[in-house]
């Protein structure tokens, strides 16, 4: 499939649109706020449109994965090229970039959450300059992530996301936010030495013969690293089942599962949500935490099927602790935020124990869940900001009877709450659904006590709506104002996604039923 | 025998004009007034004469002057990145407040600076003994001298004194050892020394005790543990400009010494392992030596860094565990580790020395080197505060700038080459950095000034030398291919 | 015996036994005169190693030069208050160990040494073949040589003369 | 025909749902005609339906989908089937939701939130009909919980009160319970035939595909599909819910949590009967009895109006589920249709009663009086003729007279459980029905004779008291002439001659042979023998329950308050609901506290956990799990974190920033290192 | 032994030079006054010009080895003209060379 404006290929655009767009903001005079807050919109608005049409034109049946043929809006261009030299061959990075049905929901997403994000951004005072221009690089590192194909441009927008990340919760976040800033990129920063290890370790032990010249060429390109047939002899991670194969996963693994965040790698993010202001936390929860599946189900899953396969089990014992685990800290908070950060821990859990059923399935309701959880968690922690801007109050028990002041609100957050709860007929349902159907033909104890995870959450989360919308209105609560025009904006699209993927998921399944069920072939063919 | 002499002084022009372009100075000294910096661009306008004719000799594999000098890509890459590193340096001096009050000495100041210069390039060129002590001495007093040169501050003279009493005691080690290697090879430049050495000997503890006394002076050099203690005093006594020579130019030189030095005398040709490292020559660890040595590097260098308030003492720290770093790619040495290295240390070139700058910068506005005085400085400078914090971001090696790259390819070499731990040790430690450098973005950005929130006024010549700093190290992180492509070809040394 | 053997024991003794006067001894001036006579020994054991050049240069560079820069600094740095000429010891209980060791390792290490000996003859002159060097072989280190010393001429001079400018303050950086 | 009407009858709620949660308030009279309107459509579409299925398509089940979704190869795909069992339902469905429809339109009045009230009972209706409709055991699930989301929003419909929520949220999670084994149900049966249509299901047990291929975890999955129907139908143990969703308002009680919804455990466990083995059924069989005694036994002791209705309903539902589990598959379902009327008819009557004692309350300014408190009638009788008339209908259906619909249903069933006894020995089965159907009886009476015969409480407040509206009295009377039996069949004393024992027809059983249970036929023939007998029995018992009450009561021979003295314990374990509740919170909140002492050393915070009552002790784990995130993750790598700045500290102590200690340190590292490495 | 001792060869000429080092190493790392440490530094270098010397003695180095001692005694005296200019300085700044005095830097 081939869409370019301009000549320049369409992927392109998507990641780079908000660069373009952060250089004008860079431009603008400090004092023109409108102007910076309309550029990021513009951009963001634009890569909208961009996912839009790859909506319309992505192929549903080519599979991806591992075929570089069956990738769509492929751009490859030789990036770094060194030439032969002795004893080490060449050299080769790529921009190399392309969607397969694994990817093109995450980009959908993206796209979606970002400009949504940056609705929410609009009431942001301090610094509109420098929060504008962070926040668009931040959303090219995310888009970078998911298209890109090549292990070096991938780690390369990955880590790019870390210092924007670091300065959005430190310089505009809550109280602590100091403390909880370190700890994300703490944290991260951690996995991003052990994926940067591994990389270079698989590098060293992948060279394909280039048919052209017939070199043997050393190359960061994903694709090749999934081949088997491309391991050097006697390369650190040749071979099948090796113990140096075993801790490369092993490393790559704790790096996405700092993301994801699967206990115990997740303390991080209870501190991050609660101190970020609402727009970085929709885009965390919404975004960054899908970066953590993804990265498992684009790296981990076919450049180590035998290792995968050789620690699924406790990736799913992981992922069944997650998601009970999760849900119990969700229910000892009284602080909303933080409540709805724990349950984004529950659900993510969900998500991997999905991917580990390693049937389609499971895939396909772990990638369904990863982006019904980006929209869902987007709509709750939209809706504690419109409490937090009106009340300056997060507390739980700070609340109530919200429901005769703000009614229409509170129909929009129920709507997101019971969607985070697995009500049928809402997203979160469908996704959740396909993931323990999967999950239970693999593994049926672990799913069973995984699935007592959702009674927990039914509970949680009706509290909080109790606490929060029923009940009488405290006195000092009495006059707060209905939702806003922008508001509106904001909330609605996410609220349609939610209802009308309940109701009809296929639109999203089929874009991905293809490349899932190809992956889980390829893994169970062990490679 | 005296047409080689003159066929070598055709091959010799940058150091020629370098030399000449002292006496200039010295004579310039004399004649112009004082109070101004005309020395310094006299020296400047050397500098890049000196790099033009560099670039003439491109290609060129040779030894002129009897052996003495090696005139090849490699010192030739070395000589480069030494003489850029240089101008950044005279720039930096040029606007640099500490030296104002000594500015009827600022003659001498350059002239030591061109000292300094001769005894690197020498030093990163030499393949004699003598000539690398001579050249390894001629470096080291200019930079006694210049460690010294803001004398009537207390801290300055007493790291003056404590850089020489330490040098000279290192250097005189040195020494010592060098004369145990020629007296055990009987040889006194570094190829005969491999000559006899491949030839096989069963002296090797009497060669394991002089490689270990010449690591004593070279380890002093690049300041790599245990022989950094002088780094922090010093760094944090000196001028900010020379301590960021020290950091940069002196410790590149210093490697580029050792890398010679040893891939040549020590290193088994013949020998390459599977794993594309050299092999030692039998009975001398002179690779796990310094493998040891660079992890004692980076978790001393990190560590120590986390409790510093002086922001050079600081980045003296973090350039002991660069040295660590960079000195992994050493222990490797082959095709891989050697470009490593020169990637790296071209890359540390410019994000050190900006790091250097902006500190200059701030002191020279705020008066103070204290990180916790850099509250707010943030706002009231953005470039400045943007820049240092790239600068830092790029030290921890994060991707997109320059470090990052710098890092992956040392890390890439050491991988490749099989030495895990080593690797392993380096990504723990550089997670350590993290918190020291981001402590410095963190009271730029999270707090609000102490002093005044009044913004800093900064003029543009240096704003413009602070982008000629930035662009490269972010540029590096985004397309390297180029200096790739330089560092491979340069990875030639004379006779190997 | 003959006589270079004894000439050898005596000026090594010698040597030795000044260098130890030297760093044992309380008083400064003392070991600065202790050091002279070391270092004449040292050059006597140049001249019977057929180094004659070599040993003519120590005399006038280290005795004739060194030597009095450090009697010169012995005094500069005693001058105005009353000054004890006695130095006191630090690290002793270290550098004891330290230096005991290393001696001891040397020494081990040369008499396990298998040097490659090849008697030379004693050479008739030194001095022209010396030159005939430095004017060949080693011309470079020869004018290097010359631009260290320069160098060091104008770093001491920078160190050592005091400024003019009555502008400075003593201004130190925290 | 088969496939749009149906989907009409299921779109037309929704319609007004979205209707009125948008437009609602504009609408003249908030849109009340709209839903009201809209339902009675639903009905008359659902008769039509009925009656054409019934005379042209007896026998046929009738299905239609459509693709849903495609995962890898598998397509699910979602539809709806009709079947007689699904039309009968659609009709009690529309039928009760649109009388409600139009009592609500009296009884709501002066709600503040009127038309999100019918806007609700629209969103209810629908996933009702959803659930009636569908083919597919997944879509059944999706609508199962639409009908307790709809459930938990009218429980919850007075939110400002802390009860109401807390009801709401008590049936939404107990519901939730039953419905995690239900869900685990289905994906065992999606892991076993890769679908989740009934029909494809039942086709591969069949054909002798097991579960696992195993015959227990055939027998799990049905247990664990019933657990979906326990939580629904609120049978033990996890009835306690019901009672409670009583906070609701009183039409919805009639609509929801009489007639329809909890009925939907019941249509749950039809649908899937024929994959029931009788060991599943067995446990079906004393789960209803065991909860229709445990109701009966609390409803004698229960002084307010809609608590007594709603032990009795759950009593009345474990009947159903009994019936159903001895395989009196049709006098279940039967039981679930007659029921349906003669309940819903029972809570208008009440709401009826409360609404106009609320009114008489309202006017007096009264607050502390309880409305709903029959201590504080008696003596309605000639104020609300109506509803006197029409209640009195309604209680002699339930107690089981002849002439009823109830004594219809009753009577099969309890022959039912005779008939199972003789086949198979449990005894305790027809023990149980037969008791209950004393107490029902007994009951009843007594709530009757309180509420309406007898001395007034307070004479100034029941003589102002007035009869409701005709909105409010015509669907009572329209369920009343639907408890008589003539609509069931025209024999009194035997439904089996009915056309509704003609349309429902026990399906077969389609498990492996060994574990059938007994089949139609021989218990059909079993019922038959122990017929007369059974219905003898049961006309004497019903009537000697009301005899007693008579004699309580209204002639007053016996104390009620000796009787309860006398009854001691178990008077006191009744009036208490057999401590179910205090049961529950004992061991959870002691649980919690046990948990909290300990802990407390550690963390004060967690108390704040022990505010919420219920179901907690979920969060003495949630404590205990948020500590291990304080304290020892984060403490792992807070540690390392000082462990790095104390070793920073110590390692810049040893820059002492004297030359020569530096000096030393070099040195001796060359020594260490020589040792090292030579 | 005593047929070793009375034919002094290369290792006697090295035994001496390690005693001076060691000598030397004694004076700086445990004399306090610079000018002794200096004094001490001098040790050193000459005692590495005994080893070069003996060397181009002994073996068949040759002249190369009195070639560096002679540039090493330039060295030296180059080393030594800086260093007590630093030292001068010194004394002006602290009125004091005793190094265990000076350490204003330090941690």
């Amino acid at each position: 499939m081939e869409f370019s404006i301009f000549g320049i290929g369409i992927l392109t655009w998507l990641v780079f649109v908000p660069i373009v767009g952060m250089i004008i903001i860079l431009m603008l005079p400090d004092k023109n706020r409108n102007a910076i807050r309309w550029t990021a919109a513009g951009a963001t608005g634009i890569q909208v449109i961009l996912a839009a049409v790859i909506f319309a034109i992505f192929d549903r049946s080519k599979l991806g994965i591992n075929d570089a043929e069956s990738f769509q809006f492929i751009e490859k261009y030789s990036w770094i090229t060194v030439e032969a030299v002795p004893w080490v061959g060449r050299i080769e990075i790529n921009y190399f970039l392309g969607l397969d049905g694994l990817s093109v929901l995450m980009v959908i997403l993206t796209s979606l959450i970002a400009l949504i994000g940056v609705i929410s951004s609009w009431n942001i005072q301090k610094m509109v300059k420098g929060y504008f221009a962070l926040y668009l690089l931040l959303v090219t590192g995310m888009m970078g992530v998911f298209v890109a194909l090549d292990f070096f441009l991938f780690f390369i927008f990955w880590e790019v996301m870390l210092l924007p990340m670091y300065f959005l919760i430190g310089l505009w976040g809550g109280p602590r936010r100091e403390y909880a800033a370190i700890k994300f990129f703490l944290y991260t920063f951690v996995g991003g030495i052990l994926m940067l290890l591994t990389m270079l370790a698989l590098y060293f032990s992948v060279a394909y013969t280039d048919p052209a010249t017939g070199q043997s060429v050393h190359t960061f390109n994903i694709l090749h690293m999934m081949n088997p047939a491309n391991y050097v002899e006697g390369g650190l991670l040749a071979g099948v089942d090796t113990t140096w194969r075993y801790v490369a996963w092993m490393a790559l693994f704790i790096n996405f599962a700092i993301k994801i965040p699967l206990f115990p790698f997740h303390t991080w993010l209870p501190d991050a949500h609660v101190e970020a202001p609402t727009p970085i936390s929709v885009i965390l929860a919404g975004i960054l935490l899908k970066l953590g599946t993804y990265g498992l189900l684009r790296i981990n899953f076919p450049i180590f099927p035998d290792a995968t396969i050789y620690f699924i089990y406790f990736m799913a014992v992981l992922a069944m602790i997650s998601i009970i685990y999760g849900a119990l800290c969700a229910m000892a908070q009284d602080d909303f935020k933080k409540l709805i950060a724990y349950s984004s821990i529950s659900h993510m859990g969900i998500v991997v124990l999905g991917i580990a059923a390693l049937n389609t399935q499971g895939m396909v309701g772990g990638v369904l869940q990863m982006f019904n959880h980006g929209i869902i968690t987007a709509v709750l922690f939209l809706a504690v900001g419109v409490l937090y801007d009106r009340t300056k109050k997060r507390g739980l028990y700070d609340f109530g009877g919200i429901a005769n002041q703000m009614p229409k609100y509170t129909g929009l957050a129920m709507i997101g709450m019971f969607a985070a709860l697995g009500l049928p007929g809402l997203n979160g349902f469908v996704s959740e659904l396909f993931s323990f159907l999967g999950a239970f033909e693999a593994y049926k104890w672990i799913t069973i006590i995984s699935v007592t995870g959702i009674i927990i959450t039914a509970a949680y989360i009706l509290w909080t709506i109790q606490r929060v919308f029923l009940g009488k209105t405290p006195e000092k609560m009495s006059d707060l104002s209905d939702l806003t025009l922008r508001e509106y904006l904001a909330f609605v699209p996410l609220i349609i996604l939610i209802v009308l993927l309940g109701v009809y998921p296929a639109p999203a399944i089929e874009l991905m039923n293809a490349s899932l069920s190809h992956l889980v072939e390829f893994m169970n063919s062990g490679g | 025998m005296v047409e080689q002499t003159l066929y070598s002084i055709t091959q010799f022009y940058p150091e020629i004009i370098v030399t000449v372009t002292l006496c200039v100075i010295i004579v310039a000294d004399l004649l112009t007034k004082k109070e101004s910096h005309t020395t310094g661009w006299i020296l400047l306008g050397g500098f890049v004469l000196a790099g033009f004719t560099l670039l003439l000799q491109v290609g060129r594999n040779e030894s002129v002057f009897f052996d003495m000098i090696a005139i090849d890509p490699f010192s030739l890459f070395f000589k480069l990145i030494l003489l850029l590193a240089g101008i950044f340096v005279i720039l930096f001096s040029v606007q640099s407040r500490e030296l104002d009050q000594y500015m009827n000495r600022i003659g001498e100041y350059y002239m030591l600076l061109a000292g300094m210069m001769l005894g690197m390039m020498l030093m990163v060129s030499s393949t004699n003994l003598l000539m690398l002590f001579l050249a390894f001495e001629l470096t080291s007093l200019s930079s006694y001298v210049l460690v010294g040169f803001t004398k009537h501050s207390k801290r300055s003279s007493e790291s003056s004194m404590k850089y020489i009493i330490y040098g000279a005691v290192s250097s005189g080690v040195m020494l010592y050892g060098f004369s145990l290697l020629i007296g055990t090879t009987g040889a006194v430049d570094i190829y005969g020394i491999n000559e006899a050495l491949a030839a096989g000997t069963d002296q090797t503890l009497i060669l394991n005790i002089s490689v270990l006394m010449i690591l004593v002076g070279m380890g002093f050099k690049i300041a790599v543990v245990p022989f950094h203690f002088w780094a922090p005093d010093i760094y944090e006594g000196a001028p900010i400009s020379i301590a960021a020579i020290l950091a940069v130019a002196s410790k590149i030189a210093a490697f580029g010494l050792l890398i010679r030095f040893f891939s040549i005398s020590f290193a088994d040709a013949g020998g390459i392992s599977a794993t594309g490292a050299w092999q030692g020559v039998e009975g001398i660890h002179w690779n796990l030596l310094l493998g040891v040595m660079a992890a004692l590097a980076m978790i001393v260098g990190n560590l120590t860094a986390l409790r510093q308030d002086n922001i050079k003492r600081m980045l003296a720290y973090s350039s002991i565990a660069h040295a660590g770093y960079i000195l992994m790619g050493v222990v490797i040495l082959a095709a891989e580790g050697l470009t490593s290295v020169m990637i790296y240390l071209f890359i540390y070139l410019f994000m050190n020395l900006g790091a250097f700058y902006v500190a200059m910068l701030f002191s020279n506005k705020i008066g103070s080197e204290s990180i916790e005085k850099y509250k707010g400085l943030g706002k009231r400078a953005p470039l400045q505060g943007v820049a240092l914090t790239i600068f830092l971001v790029s030290l921890t090696g994060i991707p997109p700038t320059g470090g990052f790259v710098a890092k992956l390819y040392i890390f890439g070499a050491a991988v490749s080459a099989g030495w895990i731990w080593l690797v392993v040790i380096a990504g723990i430690t550089t997670v350590i950095s993290l918190f020291y450098y981001i402590r410095v973005v963190r009271n730029m950005y999270f707090y609000g000034s102490e002093s005044g929130n009044d913004p800093l006024q900064f003029n543009v010549w240096s704003n413009v030398i602070l982008l000629a700093l930035l662009i490269p190290t972010l540029l590096l992180g985004i397309y390297f291919a180029p200096v790739l492509e330089f560092a491979r070809n340069s990875i030639h040394l004379f006779g190997m | 015996m003959e006589l270079t053997t004894i000439l050898f024991y005596f000026f090594s003794i010698a040597t030795i036994g000044a260098a130890a006067v030297m760093v044992f001894s309380k008083n400064i001036v003392h070991s600065a005169f202790a050091l002279m006579f070391s270092l004449i020994g040292v050059a006597s054991l140049y001249v019977l190693l057929y180094a004659d050049f070599i040993a003519a240069t120590q005399l006038l560079v280290y005795v004739g030069g060194i030597l009095i820069l450090i009697l010169f600094g012995v005094m500069l740095t005693t001058q105005g208050r009353s000054f004890d000429y006695k130095t006191i010891t630090v690290n002793l209980v270290p550098a004891s160990i330290l230096s005991l060791g290393v001696a001891a390792l040397l020494i081990f290490v040369f008499v396990k040494t298998d040097w490659m000996i090849s008697e030379v003859a004693e050479p008739d002159q030194t001095i022209y073949d010396l030159g005939m060097l430095l004017m060949g072989d080693y011309v470079l280190p020869f004018i290097i040589a010359g631009v260290l010393l320069l160098i060091a001429i104008i770093g001491a001079i920078l160190m050592a003369t005091r400024l003019s400018s009555q502008s400075i303050k003593n201004e130190n950086i925290e | 025909m088969f496939t749009q009407i149906p989907l009409t009858i299921l779109l037309l709620p929704l319609l007004g749902f979205i209707l009125l949660i948008f437009f609602g308030k504009k609408l003249p009279r908030q849109g009340d005609w709209l839903a009201s309107g809209l339902m009675l459509l639903a009905l008359i579409f659902s008769l039509v339906l009925l009656i054409t299925k019934l005379t042209s398509y007896p026998g046929e089940t009738i299905s239609t989908s459509f693709e849903w979704a495609v995962v890898g190869e598998q397509t699910i795909s979602f539809g709806i089937m009709i079947d007689n069992l699904a039309a009968i339902m659609l009709v009690v469905v529309t039928l009760v939701s649109t009388l409600v429809h139009y009592f609500s339109m009296g009884y709501m009045k002066e709600d503040v939130r009127y038309s999100r009230y019918f806007a609700y009972l629209g969103f209810f209706s629908f996933s009702m009909l959803g659930i009636v409709l569908t083919n597919n055991i997944l879509l059944m699930y999706i609508f199962w919980e639409l009908v307790g989301v709809s459930s938990y929003l009218l429980i919850g419909h007075w939110y400002e009160k802390k009860s109401a929520s807390n009801a709401a949220n008590k049936a939404f999670i107990v519901n939730r319970i039953g419905d995690f084994g239900m869900f685990i149900g289905i994906m065992i049966l999606f892991f076993s035939f890769s679908t989740f249509a009934f029909e494809s299901i039942f086709d591969s047990i069949a054909a002798g595909q097991l579960p696992f291929g195993s015959t227990g975890w055939l027998t799990a999955a049905g247990v664990l599909i019933f657990c979906g129907a326990i939580g629904k139908s609120a049978q033990f143990p996890l009835h306690v819910w019901l009672p409670d969703a009583m906070e609701g308002p009183t039409p919805v009680s009639a609509l929801i949590h009489a007639a329809t919804m909890v009925a939907a455990g019941v249509y749950l466990v039809a649908r899937v009967f024929p994959m029931l083995t009788a060991d599943a059924l067995l446990i079906i069989a004393y789960i209803g009895a065991i909860t229709a005694l445990i109701a009966a036994t609390i409803a004698i002791t229960q002084f307010d109006i809609k608590k007594v209705l709603a032990y009795s309903t759950i009593s009345q539902l474990g009947y159903m589920i009994m019936a159903l589990g001895v395989g009196a598959y049709t006098a279940g379902f039967m039981h679930l249709v007659t029921h349906a009327a003669f309940k819903a008819g029972l809570f208008l009557g009440a709401g009826s009663v409360i609404f106009a004692m609320h009114k008489v309350l309202h006017d007096m300014h009264d607050h502390h009086t309880d409305a709903q408190d029959i201590r504080n009638m008696g003596g309605l009788k000639s104020k609300m003729p109506v509803t006197y008339w029409t209640f009195l209908i309604f209680t002699l259906a339930i107690s089981g007279i002849p002439l009823t619909s109830g004594f219809l249903s009753k009577d099969e069933i309890l022959a039912g459980t005779l008939a199972f006894s003789t086949l198979n020995g449990h005894w305790l089965l027809p023990l149980i029905g037969f008791l209950v159907a004393g107490l029902t009886a007994f009951y009843m009476f007594r709530l009757l004779i309180l509420t309406f015969h007898g001395r007034p409480s307070d004479e100034k407040r029941i003589s102002a008291i007035q009869e409701s509206p005709y909105v409010m009295t015509i669907p009572l009377v329209v369920l009343a002439a639907l408890s008589l039996f003539v609509f069931y069949s025209f024999n009194p004393f035997g439904a089996s001659s009915g056309w509704f024992y003609a349309a429902m027809e026990r399906p077969l059983s389609i498990v492996p042979e060994m574990l059938q249970p007994a089949s139609g036929a021989v218990f059909y023939e079993a019922v038959s023998s122990v017929h007369t007998p059974a219905m003898i029995l049961s006309i004497l018992i019903a009537l000697g329950g009301i005899f007693i009450a008579l004699a309580v009561y209204h002639w007053k021979k016996i104390s009620a308050e000796d009787l309860s003295r006398k009854a001691g314990v178990l008077y006191s374990g009744s009036a208490n609901k057999w401590y179910f509740d205090d049961f529950y919170n004992k061991v959870f909140v002691g649980g919690l506290f046990l948990v909290n002492k300990s802990m407390k050393w550690f963390d004060d915070n967690i108390i704040d956990g022990i505010v919420n009552g219920s179901a907690v002790v979920t969060q003495g784990f949630s404590a205990i799990s948020g500590w291990i995130d304080d304290n020892i993750v984060d403490g792992l790598v807070n540690a390392t974190a000082t462990t790095a700045d104390r070793a920073g500290g110590l390692l810049s102590k040893i820059q002492t920033g004297k030359v020569q200690t530096y000096l030393v340190y070099i040195f001796f590292s060359v020594l260490v290192l020589f040792v090292l490495f030579i | 032994m005593i047929q070793w001792l009375a034919e002094p060869g290369l290792t006697h000429f090295l035994i001496v030079s390690a005693i001076l080092f060691s000598l030397g190493l004694m004076a700086i790392l445990s004399k306090r006054n610079v000018i002794m440490v200096l004094m001490g530094v001098e040790l050193i270098l000459n005692s590495a010009n005994i080893n070069m010397i003996a060397f181009s003695r002994f073996t068949d180095l040759g002249l190369d080895g009195q070639m560096i001692g002679l540039f090493v005694i330039i060295i030296a005296a180059a080393e030594a003209a800086v260093a007590l200019a630093i030292v001068l300085n010194i004394y002006n700044r602290f009125r004091s060379i005793n190094l265990d005095e000076i350490s204003l830097l330090k941690g």
